[in-house]
């Protein structure tokens, strides 16, 4: 079992990472400051990265490590736009609340 | 070929050319208009036999711009050349170029109806003869939510009508298949399906109750000339399907709803007729008295009797007329009065002999006086309907007759009898071109209501036959 | 293992600390000391280079972004200022729905799935020794080799990402008051009148 | 059964008879298109065309009477109107004797027309629809089908409601035509019913393959047998369809004369005799008909007793005559029906025509309460109307007598007692109103000039509403003025038939007989018990007791000195049942005309609007109702988006795990 080369089982990585990826889904659901959804978000990204590197490791095969390496850098252009729009909108509005953007309103 | 372009295309050409034309020459527009439908109607005088076929579609199943005449469709064909001749020279609205581009594109959305032998086709110009009609009630209508109402009563019906083609063609592998005889029958399972979508779209085209609600305003709201039209003639492109499509190509349905048919064919006559009574708008009289007599055809139809097809086919073509003059003619008198209220309106005849006499014809043809078409159609039906075994339905059809005398009367007379409304503008009787545009309508009342037979030279056994089960 | 369940507590405490801040540079701190907590995690893993890239891009760009955005935004004006809450009330239910199944899925994955998964690798893959696995040299191997298309892919996301910033952030945006703010405003003004004073 | 195919008549061409049918139209033609050339031209017009319709008719005698090989009569055909119904013209002795009739009387009416309706502003109008009457009865009767008679019958009941309603400025003219037309449609609706099980069982139309079909009828022949009557009895006022007859007054009296004495409601009669075979062998059907017949007759008479417009007294008087025609063809007696219609044709046009002199002559007042010591002033008039009196009294000698003997004692001999004595009451209540009407009209004082209060009247602006149009001779309208001669003289050529018609029934191998041997078959009789001379006897004891209680009433010496006073008293305590007569109007309106309309309100008002239209304003609704709940998600709250998306990503989850196998 290639899991023996993990120093716990996988199922502590997946635990973990969703842990992880559930206090993100909580940041964005009730923090109302976007620069605190925005880094959620990245805790979110995050927990992602490490169940592929636990399961890279795993099955030995670094297409895991190329993912994470990839969703760094997507990671990285949506932190620049998830700012820029803050930003945008701070211009605007000379105040930051998520709730305020209703644009979308049906 | 030349011939049948020149009923499907031509008017739709011409419709589109007169918008080319300076706005305000009315009279150019109008000489225009009656000429094209003029020769359109040569056109259908020479329809006899004429056939052409463009391949359309290979896939998923064989279309084609299939165009013939069948005998039935001649009829109905000529019908509508006459009654757009009579409007158009009838028509005398604001805007008149503009009305008379959409009279052109409506006749030639009809005849694209009438003489389709592809039901493909036949749905396309289904859907096609919704928009001058839609345009016209936007554009010279009362309110505009009728004109909504009318498209979305009919577009429901035209989708219903589009999916039972599709599935058709998709279950027949064809469906350049009107008037053709002895195709193998659909079968039962995928049949009433698609009939339904058919009947839905055929009974809220005619209209049928409970399906009506669109067409009292509808009428009342159109222009009289457009209004002449298409009650004279959209109306019976659903009593021409059920006979051309149901009959021909969906006997087992068709019979299998013979008793819900029946039924709404009963209700639609009896409700019309009664509606009829009481009404006050000049024109929602005429509108409720086409429920109860186009109730009368469905009924004639469904008992599926050469001799009551024979009426019907009788019947439609006298509604045609009749309707035709009856709304020409209101059209008129709204004209001249500014109302089509019966209270505010009354003894015109004195001053209008003309026009009164018009409207007697009509009004009398629409009662089913013997002598005009309108009893020609209704006897031989309804003698059908009886020969057919439907007791019931033969006796219960007798009693629209007699509320029909009662409206039809209360209608001529109320506007055109007892004493005169003081302080009321014109009292100019029929112009030459207003008695032009009457006159050819009133003479087929009176030709073809003495002589009903020159009207049958087709062959409703062929239907009939067609829709016999096999045993 | 002591390391993994060590790096473990203090990845979900930090995790915590981030989203439960009410000034975002404390979290900004917080989720610093994740990103670091996390490439030892991943070092754990046979993963350097990644571990190398967590720290090199994300504490060393992203964050301070962050904190410059902080900086920018902070100026003068309060901007972090909490109008009520509208969230749905549905937020309770469907949270509580979520870990249910959430709940339900670990539940069942800790009976042994996973393993089963686990003890099949996907065919194709590209798997090496264990001893080598997780060098650069591997890593880059396959990021220039096999994964070259999404790799420029990558880069043209990143271009785009620029471009769209330069877009948002570069041009001048007029002041317009939330629908809110105009309400308290004409609110006010309204009371000034009707008190018959001068508005403040 | 005795007739097969030959009852169609001896075909051939006969262009006499298409000139007898046409004629009268190109009249109307040419009335009607160029009656503003003609101005007036049209009356002298349109009389000579009927005059040669009937000139036509009597030399069809021969052809009409003729029997080859069994056919009697003379046939054309016009070919098909549409496949299986082949049109066609029979003329045969029962038609020639209504031709004779329509052409003949009719004639008279025109020329007395051209005086009577002199100053009309519609006068060519009203001769082309005179002609197009005479046209459309002579279809009915000339058609050789059941179809073709429809059509006549329709042209007919269209010809009446045009001259009904002829001044269509007065409301009353309006509704009355209305009225009657649509109770016409009825009887054309009863008549269509007929031709669909004729139809049905015989595959034909023609009037000689039913005949000799029959048998073939079967269950039917009693409900063909009954929508044939219903027509009849729409046409011919028969009740209870009875009611639109006297409001038929509001036409001009030589429209009256015409058609709604002589010819047209006369055409039940005519319907009845010519279907013959079919009712003879339905005994609950004649059953039906003689009693409709009787019942008719004497509510006719008994309501002729109650009215005071001297148009309405006829009217009744015609409704009650025709009673007899119909009990006389329902109990068989098809001659001694025909011999009433013959009869009464000359003088109930005479009585009209002699009322439309005195109405002329007083401009347009009809009520007889307002005349009275007319014998004076107008003496022709008097003696017209008093001859016509008697030929409807059946007095010995005139010609009622023998034609309502016929009748009566005809009913007693097929068996039908009741209907016997309903015939001699009714005679004697005939003989009341109808002197009633002749002293109350002729002796005494004139009342013209009494306070109309004075005399009962309640509503006198309602009676005899002066005409905008109406013929004025310029005279003071104080003073009656005698009329032309051109009105008096068809009256007076009217008296010889309307005397002597009746002597052609005289007799057991009487002409009439003779005449008609060939067109029915005798019916079987029953033992009487009464001898014939008996019964007229006992007819004649009822006509002279009503005469004598008219005389008290009316005519004796203390009933002239207080006549005013009398007849205010008449006039008040008139019981309420008769003022109403008999309140068939009103139960016609409640039973039919109110629910209809009420449906037609409660459908156009409640159900379209509310009920079809509110379904689909529901289905509208519910549309909305549905686009509101999902847009109640688009709040715009990103957060809320995103916990959208957990949502689904915890189903997607749920799913999962359930999928497992949990």
């Amino acid at each position: 079992m290639n899991s023996a080369l993990l120093p716990v089982s996988l199922m502590s990585y997946v635990g973990l990472s969703a842990v992880i990826f559930f206090i993100g889904v909580g940041g964005v659901l009730l923090r109302r400051n976007p620069l605190i959804i925005l880094m959620s978000i990245e805790l979110m990204w995050n927990s992602a990265n490490l169940l592929f590197l636990a399961f890279a490791r795993v099955w030995l095969n670094n297409a895991g490590h190329i993912f994470a390496f990839l969703v760094i850098t997507v990671a990285a252009a949506e932190a620049a736009i998830g700012l820029a729009i803050v930003v945008v909108v701070f211009r605007r509005t000379h105040h930051v609340d998520v709730d305020d953007v209703r644009l979308l309103k049906g | 070929m030349m011939v049948l372009l020149a009923l499907v295309v031509l008017p739709i050409a011409a419709g589109f050319a007169l918008y080319a034309l300076p706005r305000a020459d009315r009279t150019l527009a109008k000489g225009i208009a009656t000429g094209v439908a003029a020769v359109t109607f040569l056109a259908g005088i020479a329809l006899r036999d004429q056939s052409m076929s463009v391949r359309w579609l290979a896939r998923p199943f064989t279309a084609a711009f299939h165009f013939a005449d069948d005998g039935i469709g001649f009829w109905i064909a000529l019908l509508l050349a006459l009654c757009t001749l009579c409007a158009v020279l009838a028509a005398n609205v604001p805007r008149l170029r503009d009305f008379l581009a959409l009279m052109l594109l409506l006749e030639g959305a009809m005849m694209g109806v009438f003489l389709a032998r592809d039901l493909l086709v036949f749905a396309l110009f289904w859907d096609l003869m919704l928009v001058p009609v839609f345009l016209g009630l936007l554009g010279w209508g009362e309110h505009p939510s009728t004109a909504w109402r009318y498209l979305i009563y009919n577009f429901a019906g035209g989708l219903t009508l589009l999916l039972s083609t599709a599935a058709f063609g998709v279950a027949f592998g064809s469906t350049d298949v009107i008037g053709r005889s002895g195709l193998a029958h659909l079968g039962y399972i995928w049949g009433p399906w698609i009939f339904a979508g058919f009947a839905f779209a055929f009974l809220v085209k005619t209209p049928i109750w409970p399906l009506h609600t669109w067409m009292p305003p509808t009428y009342s709201d159109t222009p009289p000339p457009m209004v002449a039209v298409v009650s004279a003639v959209q109306s019976k492109a659903g009593l021409y399907g059920f006979i051309v499509v149901g009959m021909a190509l969906l006997p087992e349905a068709m019979h299998a709803a013979t008793y819900v048919m029946l039924w709404l064919g009963l209700i639609s006559l009896l409700y019309g007729g009664f509606v009829a009574l009481v009404q006050t708008d000049a024109k929602r009289i005429v509108a409720y008295s086409s429920l109860s007599h186009l109730g009368l055809i469905l009924v004639a139809i469904f008992s599926f009797n050469a001799l009551a097809l024979r009426g019907a086919l009788i019947y439609v073509i006298a509604h045609g007329l009749f309707n035709a003059v009856l709304f020409l003619v209101l059209g008129f008198i709204e004209e001249r009065e500014e109302t089509r209220s019966l209270p505010r309106l009354g003894g015109l005849a004195r001053a209008n002999p003309k026009i009164a006499g018009a409207f007697a014809i009509g009004a009398l043809a629409a009662l089913g006086l013997p002598g005009l078409i309108g009893f020609a159609g209704e006897l031989i039906m309804l003698t059908g309907i009886f020969s057919a075994g439907y007791f019931w339905p033969a006796l219960i059809a007798l009693v629209p007759i007699v509320l029909a005398a009662a409206y039809m009367l209360r209608l001529f007379q109320d506007i055109m009898q007892g004493p005169e409304i003081p302080d009321v503008p014109i009292r100019r009787d029929l112009t030459l071109i207003e008695g032009l545009a009457v006159a050819p309508l009133v003479l087929a009342m009176v030709f073809f209501g003495v002589n009903p037979h020159a009207l049958t030279t087709f062959d409703t056994t062929l239907y009939v036959s067609a829709s016999e089960l096999a045993p | 293992m002591i390391l993994f369940w060590v790096l473990a507590v203090l990845l979900v405490g930090t995790a915590i600390f981030v989203v439960t801040q009410t000034k975002p540079v404390y979290s900004v701190v917080g989720l610093l000391f994740h990103f670091a907590f996390l490439a030892m995690l991943f070092i754990t893993l046979n993963a350097e280079f990644l571990a190398l890239i967590q720290i090199v891009v994300y504490t060393g760009a992203i964050l301070v972004l962050f904190v410059f955005v902080i900086a920018l935004l902070s100026s003068g004006v309060t901007p972090f200022d909490p109008g009520p809450d509208r969230m749905p009330r549905a937020v309770i239910p469907a949270g509580l729905l979520a870990l249910a199944g959430l709940g339900l899925l670990v539940y069942d994955e800790s009976r042994g799935s996973v393993a089963r998964v686990a003890s099949s690798p996907a065919a194709g893959g590209m798997v090496g020794q264990a001893n080598a696995f997780g060098s650069v040299a591997d890593f880059g191997k396959a990021l220039f080799t096999t994964y070259l298309l999404p790799f420029e892919i990558t880069a043209f996301v990143l271009m785009v990402a620029v471009i769209g910033v330069v877009i948002l952030a570069g041009k001048e945006t007029p002041y317009v008051p939330s629908r809110r703010q105009a309400a308290l405003v004409e609110r006010e003004m309204r009371e000034a009148i009707l008190r018959g004073g001068e508005l403040e | 059964m005795p007739f097969a195919h030959h009852v169609m008549g001896v075909e051939g061409a006969y262009p006499l008879l298409y000139a007898v049918w046409l004629l009268p139209f190109a009249g109307a033609v040419a009335c009607w298109a160029f009656g503003p050339q003609l101005r007036r031209l049209a009356g002298p017009l349109a009389s000579a065309v009927i005059g040669a319709a009937f000139a036509g008719t009597l030399l069809m005698w021969g052809f009409a009477t003729q029997s080859v090989g069994g056919a009697l009569g003379a046939h054309v055909s016009l070919g098909a109107w549409t496949r299986g119904f082949d049109f066609g013209l029979l003329m045969d002795p029962l038609a020639l004797i209504w031709c004779i009739i329509i052409t003949g009387v009719g004639f008279l009416i025109h020329v007395y027309s051209i005086g009577y309706m002199d100053g009309d502003r519609a006068y060519a109008r009203f001769f082309a629809y005179m002609n197009f009457f005479v046209f459309a009865m002579l279809t009915l009767v000339l058609s050789d089908n059941v179809v073709g008679l429809l059509v006549g019958w329709g042209l007919v009941g269209l010809a009446s409601y045009l001259l009904i309603g002829f001044w269509f400025e007065r409301p009353s003219a309006v509704a009355a035509a209305r009225k009657a037309f649509v109770i016409n449609v009825v009887g054309d609706v009863g008549m269509m019913f007929a031709i669909f099980a004729i139809y049905a069982h015989v595959g034909s139309i023609g009037y000689g393959d039913i005949f000799a079909n029959v048998p073939a009828l079967g269950g039917a022949l009693f409900l063909i047998c009954v929508g044939l009557f219903i027509g009849a009895a729409a046409k011919s006022a028969q009740v209870p369809l009875h009611t639109w007859l006297p409001d038929a007054m509001e036409g001009p009296t030589p429209v009256s004369a015409l058609i709604h004495a002589a010819t047209m409601v006369t055409a039940g009669v005519y319907l009845v005799a010519r279907f013959w075979p079919l009712f003879s062998s339905s005994p609950d059907a004649q059953e039906l008909v003689a009693t409709i017949g009787g019942i008719t007759a004497l509510l006719g008479a008994i309501l002729g007793t109650a009215q005071w417009d001297i148009k309405r007294i006829l009217a009744y008087s015609t409704m009650s005559q025709i009673g007899y025609m119909i009990m006389g063809v329902g109990v068989g007696a098809y001659e001694g029906g025909v011999s009433h219609f013959f009869t009464h044709a000359f003088f109930k046009a005479q009585l009209f025509l002699g009322s439309g002199l005195i109405i002329h002559a007083l401009h347009n007042e009809q009520d007889i309460r307002r005349m009275g010591g007319l014998r004076a002033r107008m003496p022709f008039a008097f003696w017209a109307m008093t001859l016509g009196v008697l030929a409807i009294c059946g007095i010995p000698g005139f010609s009622a007598f023998f034609s309502k003997d016929a009748i009566i004692y005809g009913a007693l001999r097929h068996g039908h007692p009741w209907l016997f004595w309903t015939g001699i009451v009714t005679a004697g209540i005939t003989a009341y109103y109808m002197f009633r009407m002749l002293f109350v009209t002729f002796l005494g004082e004139y009342r013209g000039d009494v306070d109309p209060s004075d005399l009962g009247i309640r509503h006198p602006e309602l009676a005899g509403t002066p005409l905008p149009a109406a013929p004025s001779h310029g005279e003071s309208a104080e003073e009656p003025h005698a009329p032309a001669w051109i009105m008096e003289a068809p009256v007076a050529i009217l008296m010889v038939p309307s005397v002597f018609a009746g002597w052609l029934l005289f007799g057991e191998r009487s002409p009439w007989h003779a005449f008609f041997a060939q067109q029915f078959r005798p019916e079987a009789t029953v033992a009487t018990g009464i001898p014939e001379l008996a019964a007229s006897a006992i007819v004649l004891v009822m006509v002279l007791a009503g005469i004598g209680i008219a005389y008290y009433r009316y005519a004796s010496k203390p009933a002239l000195e207080n006549a005013t006073g009398r007849l205010q008293q008449e006039s008040v305590h008139m019981p309420a049942a008769l003022s109403a007569a008999f309140y068939f109007d009103t139960a016609l309106d409640i039973l039919f005309v109110k629910p209809a309309q009420g449906l037609g309100t409660v459908f156009g008002r409640w159900v379209d609007p509310k009920v079809i239209d509110g379904a689909v304003r529901e289905i509208v609704l519910s549309c909305r109702w549905l686009g509101h709940l999902f847009r109640s998600f688009e709040t715009g709250l990103v957060r809320a988006y995103a916990l959208i998306v957990v949502f689904g990503a915890a189903c997607f989850l749920a799913y999962y795990a359930f999928a497992r196998g949990l």
